[in-house]
């Protein structure tokens, strides 16, 4: 496997004396999709800024596809790293749609036919043709997010790193833009990292997730990353609703090793296991049941208890 | 308060859009042999735009009201950049609501910018001898208006001498804006020190 | 607070709506420069009847056009009430001992017409065109890409800072404030103005990343497409001309 | 019961044109919890700036305890309807958190002593005693938030407004915020009334749910509001995932009237279910299982086939 992004050794401290980032060492392999959590102040953005060239000379190693992020190119960095930021009003800083788009190639040294044909591209790939045109202050939210994605995606890099990509969507929007996302790494092959705290969408998202706490965490599939709810107690987490309902199936007496996470999950799941044991599951309260469900209501629901 | 075309004599308008663009000329490229441009175009056009709304707000003294010029707080916050900053400043406040005029764009530059590098002067200079910012945060948001209003006055009288009434009579006019800005100036370098000193120019090299 | 609208009318179409922007801006600011220093009160007159003709070819609304124009006569309309009474000459009428002169009179006339006449063609100019469209003329121009560019974010952050402003502005008053000009209600304001300036101050970084992240490095590039036609060569040389036979006129 | 809110009539057009409300009527009791959702730019905010008098000359009739708004006195308004908007930096501008927190209390006129007994309520409210002094920039978007919610506590209103209040919030913090809120509602009474696009959160903080898309779509319980797929998709909501899940699990012959829309819920709702039918439950696959499946699967999942 392709190593498309990997760290060793990397510090970082704000000049005030804020230390964001201690000793962080990952590989993300060409092609995955892997998410990053961890609660506010964990040092996520910071990260990201690290991959992006923001920060010239890191403080530990920073590769990118084999190569040093501070040894490249500018030109060569953009075409391999694309960053989104959380807000899209920090992103969007040109007079029009098409401006801010064309943004990136023209920097690239692109030459102009080159770059009207990303732009569109660009703007088809996120659902946004014919808005060239228009000026940023005049769209949604969910639209502006979705040009400040394409404004990365014309420079077509092969890692996409997205900051908070669903906050602020309402629900539609939030739907589309993840499966916009999937797309582009399923269809397009694009690696993609993300940083998020909506655990729920979490599952579609990501191959692999890293917690991150200043520290490397932890690390691991989705499912083992939420079924050690010590792990997500001490670092602010959840497991999504689908995911803890399931454990609770569980003290039923439902039994299945691989709890689903997401809803679509759930769905092929149950259907799998109820046409496996001779088409039906029992649900059913024995000895124990009471005693585990309160068991993990109190693994899970950690946060609610705190403060009452 | 930037004067409009049609009032200053060729001679003036000609003075004015020399000095500015060679100010101008002068602290880019000085800004472009000591800063990373890249850095410092994002911040300069940002905090002009922060200094272009906050000029829109109307404060209301008895019957009429008056916008606020910031000139002072400028060139505190922004240092010598205040200077082009007020170039785009003014540009784009003649272009997009016709305040001011096109042709008085320099003179109107050097009317305000001026004071405001003086502000900036006087502030760390103070800064340095010990003086309590938020007594010179006062000293100089009055003082830009006030050296705005007395400039804009010598323009006038050099102009023509018609226009020497009207010129006193600017002048008392600024009086009560440079109270406002200043108390204004000061509690907005008093808070700035609070909440993010390393914004001010306390010890930032030019 | 509103937005600044100049060229929600740049849509519209008329023959100045269709002049190139490059020859537009030439012509109309050649022509401006030329209007703002004629002498003679005549000359001016005309000039504004001239630029009023250019107004109402480009078919933007009296009502936009009007309440922009208005502002800059309520600046200088004191003038016509004081230099009467201050400027020496021949007078025409004697209110209470003090003398009001023709030549007060005629010189407020002279500035307001000025005035108004370089406002009119700015408006005009502006407004006919996309805002951003402006700026990358300016460009195209070879004013320097340093400032075009200062212009450009600053054009864009100007909305988002007003919505900002707004929102905050609301947020205090839902508190029960109100701007009033005292000690107390200013130092709030000043309070309010610190926290955009650092708001903004932290905004540049965020700006500045994302820039980095698509290899920003502080030179210039803008794509901007313009063709002149003869139509545009034809009516800036007009333009042009006009603006020279104003001050060459008594020389020939 | 007393009428809380009482709006009738309400249209809003921003000065270019847009026109952000159309005839809204609604009326909110005291003591209520009431969600409105809807889409991106469906008007929420714009809907909120009347209840608090930002908007001066409402063009319709908006009442707060039978009283007109456009009449009230300042200092009256403010006692009654408090409103926290979206982003807390909007609404932080003073030196310290004390004095953020003081802001409202002196402009009502109060004295010295009412008013720090006021901050020091409110910030032991929100779980900050002792943040007095810091400065309200520096904390944490968290924190921020917290300081915006005491800052409109501590003008004690009967009627507490929230924008989006869990928006960016990691998942501890946004539990904690999600039982602060619904503590105020049930302990200390006061009528909520909260804009937000996360529906897995909805449950838990409303009572009553209105669909507002410019005009008011439709008003329900919140089980009402989510049973009506028809009404979600057309104004680009969803349902939470536990509601999602439990519609499939009635496909698979789980029977229940009730169905639950927080994993809390669940819980409760699958003990009493299955302790009433003597101890189990069976699920199994029966002839129209697969259709009925299908059919939940494509009225909730809408959002995801659009684009594909
Ligand atoms: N410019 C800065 N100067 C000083 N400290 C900073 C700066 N930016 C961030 N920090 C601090 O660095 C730490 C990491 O911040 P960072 O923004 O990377 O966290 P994050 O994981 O992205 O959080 P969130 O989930 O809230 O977005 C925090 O403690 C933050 O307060
Ligand atoms: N200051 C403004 N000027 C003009 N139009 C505005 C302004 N503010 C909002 N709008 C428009 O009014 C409509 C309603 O906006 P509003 O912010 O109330 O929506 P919202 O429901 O709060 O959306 P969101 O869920 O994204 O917060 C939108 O179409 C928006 O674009
Ligand atoms: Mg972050
Ligand atoms: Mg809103």
């Amino acid at each position: 496997m392709v190593e498309a992004i990997k760290v060793e050794d990397l510090n970082y401290s704000y000049s005030d004396g804020t230390k964001a980032l201690e000793d962080i060492g990952l590989t993300i392999y060409e092609g995955e999709k892997v998410v990053v959590v961890g609660p506010n102040g964990a040092g996520k953005t910071t990260f990201f800024l690290h991959l992006n060239g923001t920060i010239k000379n890191p403080q530990g190693d920073v590769r990118v596809f084999g190569k040093r992020i501070s040894d490249m190119k500018i030109e060569d960095r953009i075409h391999q790293v694309g960053v989104v930021f959380q807000d899209p009003d920090d992103q969007l800083f040109m007079p029009t749609v098409f401006d801010d788009v064309a943004f990136g190639p023209i920097n690239m040294g692109l030459d102009e036919e080159e770059v009207e044909k990303r732009v569109n591209k660009a703007l088809s790939k996120v659902g946004l043709e014919g808005f060239e045109k228009k000026v940023s202050h005049n769209l949604s939210y969910g639209q502006k997010k979705r040009v400040a994605l394409a404004a990365v995606l014309s420079m077509e890099p092969k890692v996409l790193v997205l900051d908070e990509p669903t906050a602020n969507l309402d629900p539609k929007s939030r739907a589309d833009f993840i499966s916009l996302i999937s797309d582009l790494n399923e269809r397009d092959g694009i690696t993609t990292i993300i940083a998020m705290h909506d655990v729920n969408a979490l599952p579609t998202l990501a191959d692999r997730v890293y917690v991150l706490n200043k520290r490397i965490v932890a690390e691991g599939s989705p499912r083992d990353i939420f079924s050690d709810w010590s792990l997500l107690k001490d670092n602010s987490l959840e497991a999504p609703d689908v995911f803890k309902l399931f454990k609770v199936l569980n003290c039923f007496g439902y039994s299945s090793d691989d709890l689903p996470l997401s809803f679509d999950e759930a769905v092929e799941v149950l259907t799998r296991t109820i046409e496996g044991t001779e088409g039906h599951i029992h649900l059913h309260i024995h000895e124990h049941t009471h005693k585990e469900i309160s068991h993990v209501m109190d693994s899970y629901n950690h946060h609610r208890n705190g403060k009452k | 308060m930037h004067i409009s075309d049609g009032v200053l004599s060729f001679q003036v308008i000609a003075t004015g859009w020399i000095i500015a663009l060679i100010l101008n000329a002068i602290i880019l490229w000085r800004c472009k042999s000591r800063h990373d441009m890249a850095e410092e175009i994002p911040k300069i056009s940002i905090m002009t735009g922060a200094f272009f709304v906050a000029s829109l707000v109307h404060v209301s003294i008895g019957p009429t009201s008056v916008h606020l010029l910031l000139t002072g707080l400028l060139g505190v916050v922004l240092g010598i950049m205040a200077f082009p900053a007020m170039l785009v400043g003014l540009t784009l406040q003649a272009f997009l609501f016709q305040h001011g005029g096109i042709t008085t764009i320099g003179i109107n530059n050097v009317m305000m910018g001026i004071p405001a590098l003086l502000a900036y002067l006087i502030f760390r200079y103070g800064y340095r001898k010990g003086i309590n910012a938020s007594v010179l945060g006062i000293i100089c948001g009055a003082l830009g208006v006030i050296l705005s209003g007395i400039f804009l006055a010598l323009m006038l009288i050099t102009t023509g001498e018609e226009f020497t009434e009207i010129a006193y009579a600017i002048v008392v006019a600024h009086i009560p804006v440079m109270i406002i800005e200043g108390i204004i100036t000061g509690s907005v370098v008093t808070f700035i020190l609070k909440v993010r000193p390393e914004l001010l120019p306390l010890d930032r090299e030019v | 607070m509103e937005y600044p609208e100049i060229d929600a009318y740049s849509s519209m179409d008329s023959p100045i709506h269709r002049f190139d922007p490059r020859a537009k801006i030439v012509s109309f600011t050649f022509l401006i420069f030329s209007l703002v220093f004629v002498n003679d009160i005549r000359v001016a007159f005309s000039g504004l009847v001239f630029s009023f003709f250019i107004l109402l070819v480009s078919r933007l609304p009296p009502g936009f056009a009007l309440k922009r124009i208005r502002m800059v006569f309520f600046f200088l309309f004191p003038l016509l009430l004081v230099m009467p009474l201050t400027v020496e000459g021949r007078e025409i009428a004697n209110i209470s001992g003090i003398s009001v002169t023709l030549d007060g009179l005629i010189f407020a006339s002279l500035i307001i017409m000025r005035a108004l006449a370089a406002v009119t063609l700015a408006l005009t100019m502006l407004a006919t065109t996309r805002f951003d469209m402006t700026m990358k003329t300016l460009y195209a121009l070879k004013i320097p890409g340093t400032l075009v560019q200062m212009l450009m974010f600053t054009y864009r952050y100007i909305f988002v800072i007003t919505d900002e402003f707004s929102r905050m502005w609301e947020s205090m008053e839902c508190k029960g404030f109100s701007l009033k000009a005292n000690y107390h209600g200013l130092s709030i304001f000043g309070n309010m103005l610190g926290m955009i300036i650092i708001k903004s101050y932290d905004r540049t970084r965020r700006v500045y990343e994302s820039m980095v992240s698509k290899g920003y490095s502080g030179r210039p590039r803008t794509l901007v497409h313009l063709k002149m036609s003869a139509k545009d060569y034809v009516l800036s040389t007009c333009m042009v001309g006009i603006a020279i036979f104003v001050h060459a006129y008594q020389f020939i």
